[in-house]
């Protein structure tokens, strides 16, 4: 897994390229912690390049979305999300807790 | 290790992985090969793979407790189906009776976990825990092929 | 030319495609004049499909940027301006009085 | 009308257009074909084509009051040059005594006016205003080759 990381003014752009499982997820959960360390709390992931996302990587979404949307003061997006994971997101109930956006712009723009 | 007989179903692949976290991949590459071959689709195979890669992260987390032990995995090719064993020494475990996770809307009350077992079994046809003294832990997924 | 807008949230993208000189710019000039109407000042100028800009397009951007710095309600940003574009603006003094951006998705995180 | 003799230097090649913004294009097209021949590079030529832009943007608004009237457009390649002239049959206009806009940096006492003739004498080498009362206006700019 490979995590680059863009910081705008808006929001981080988060993007992840590989397998997102127990052995990664602990490396994105760092980065997302540390960017809310920071006071950062917008985060657009960028899924495109993603090929894999067990239980272990919805813990880290999950656990960011509810730290990010307390106090109102920020939202996890998802962009670009492949089929596949898209389909776990759903079988999750996860839908309902993101937005997605069919790709980056798009997100960058609305968050 | 890696043991395989012929090419025309039945076929057997077993193979022996360190019960580790950077086994994963190397796991969801020998089941992913085994499902393509047994003819599945993509969205199948990556749900055989998301299956097998949640019950050894929990081999791995919750059997093992993060110590040593191995796991052997087994992709049988059957005429209509893929069955997949896994095998280890952990902890005995029983995930028969263990209930489905609560999938609320609301976020603050969503819990973080219970997911992988809940995975498995919408995922695959048929999920099967057995325990013997002297075998340790054997974990029998199915994966009935498109009719 | 060709212009296309996506209404984001936080601003609209305008895509300019092909020649913004004295026949097309009044085009340009409606178009952004009835998004400003609607109370939107956030602009991400996308130039990288933009083969020729002459004075007539240099005024609509003036003009715009005059209308949308006013009261600090906005900004134009220019993104992805081709060499021969961004010579023209430095020639007129416009460099100064324009952030670009490289990309879009830069320029629409930074507005 | 298009006129044109041998291919080497000097070549000239004249074409008549509409006084219409909408000729503005081809116009465009006709010039950037001769300052590619006369072996500009890209950013030369995309000179010629602003500068010419301005000229003729400045015909049909200012010399032809955006009433009907024709733009004689002539490309004459040198051994040295590119010799560009416009001529016109509207109101006679002499620009060079018109003084280089005032450039500053600030956005709100920025004039949005004045850089038509700035980028034709910035991006040409020479440009000059001549009046005939019977052959109209005539601009000529001239583009050096790069030595
Ligand atoms: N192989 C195993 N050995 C021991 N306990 C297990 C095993 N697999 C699952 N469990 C138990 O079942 C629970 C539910 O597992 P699971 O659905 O994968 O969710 P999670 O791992 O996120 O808790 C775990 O928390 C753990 O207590
Ligand atoms: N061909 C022309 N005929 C008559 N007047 C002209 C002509 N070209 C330019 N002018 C005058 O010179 C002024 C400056 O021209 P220019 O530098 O192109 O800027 P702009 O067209 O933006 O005013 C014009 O406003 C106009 O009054």
């Amino acid at each position: 897994m490979e995590i680059n990381t863009t910081t705008y003014k808006r929001c981080d752009l988060i993007t992840v390229t590989g397998r997102i499982d127990s052995a990664t997820a602990p490396q994105l959960s760092d980065t997302l912690n540390a960017l809310m360390e920071e006071g950062r709390f917008r985060f657009v992931l960028d899924l495109s390049g993603t090929t894999f996302l067990s239980s272990a990587g919805l813990r880290v979404l999950i656990n960011t979305q509810k730290n990010c949307k307390r106090y109102n003061r920020g939202e996890v997006v998802l962009a670009c999300v492949p089929p596949n994971i898209h389909a776990a997101l759903d079988l999750s109930g996860f839908v309902p807790l993101f937005r997605f956006f069919n790709d980056v712009i798009t997100a960058v723009g609305n968050i | 290790m890696e043991i395989s007989n012929s090419s025309t179903p039945p076929t057997t692949v077993t193979q022996v992985f360190p019960g580790r976290c950077s086994s994963l991949e190397k796991i969801a590459e020998f089941v992913r090969t085994a499902a393509q071959q047994a003819g599945l689709d993509d969205f199948a195979t990556y749900q055989v793979e998301t299956a097998v890669d949640e019950a050894c992260s929990n081999i791995i987390e919750h059997a093992y407790q993060n110590t040593e032990g191995e796991i052997i995995c087994t992709c049988r090719e059957e005429i209509d189906r893929l069955i997949i064993t896994l095998q280890d020494q952990g902890q005995p475990f029983d995930g028969s009776n263990i209930p489905e996770p609560d999938l609320c809307c609301d976020l603050e009350s969503r819990s973080n976990h219970g997911l992988g077992l809940y995975f498995m079994r919408k995922w695959m046809d048929e999920v099967r825990f057995e325990y013997d003294p002297a075998l340790g832990n054997k974990l029998t997924m199915i994966k009935r092929k498109e009719k």
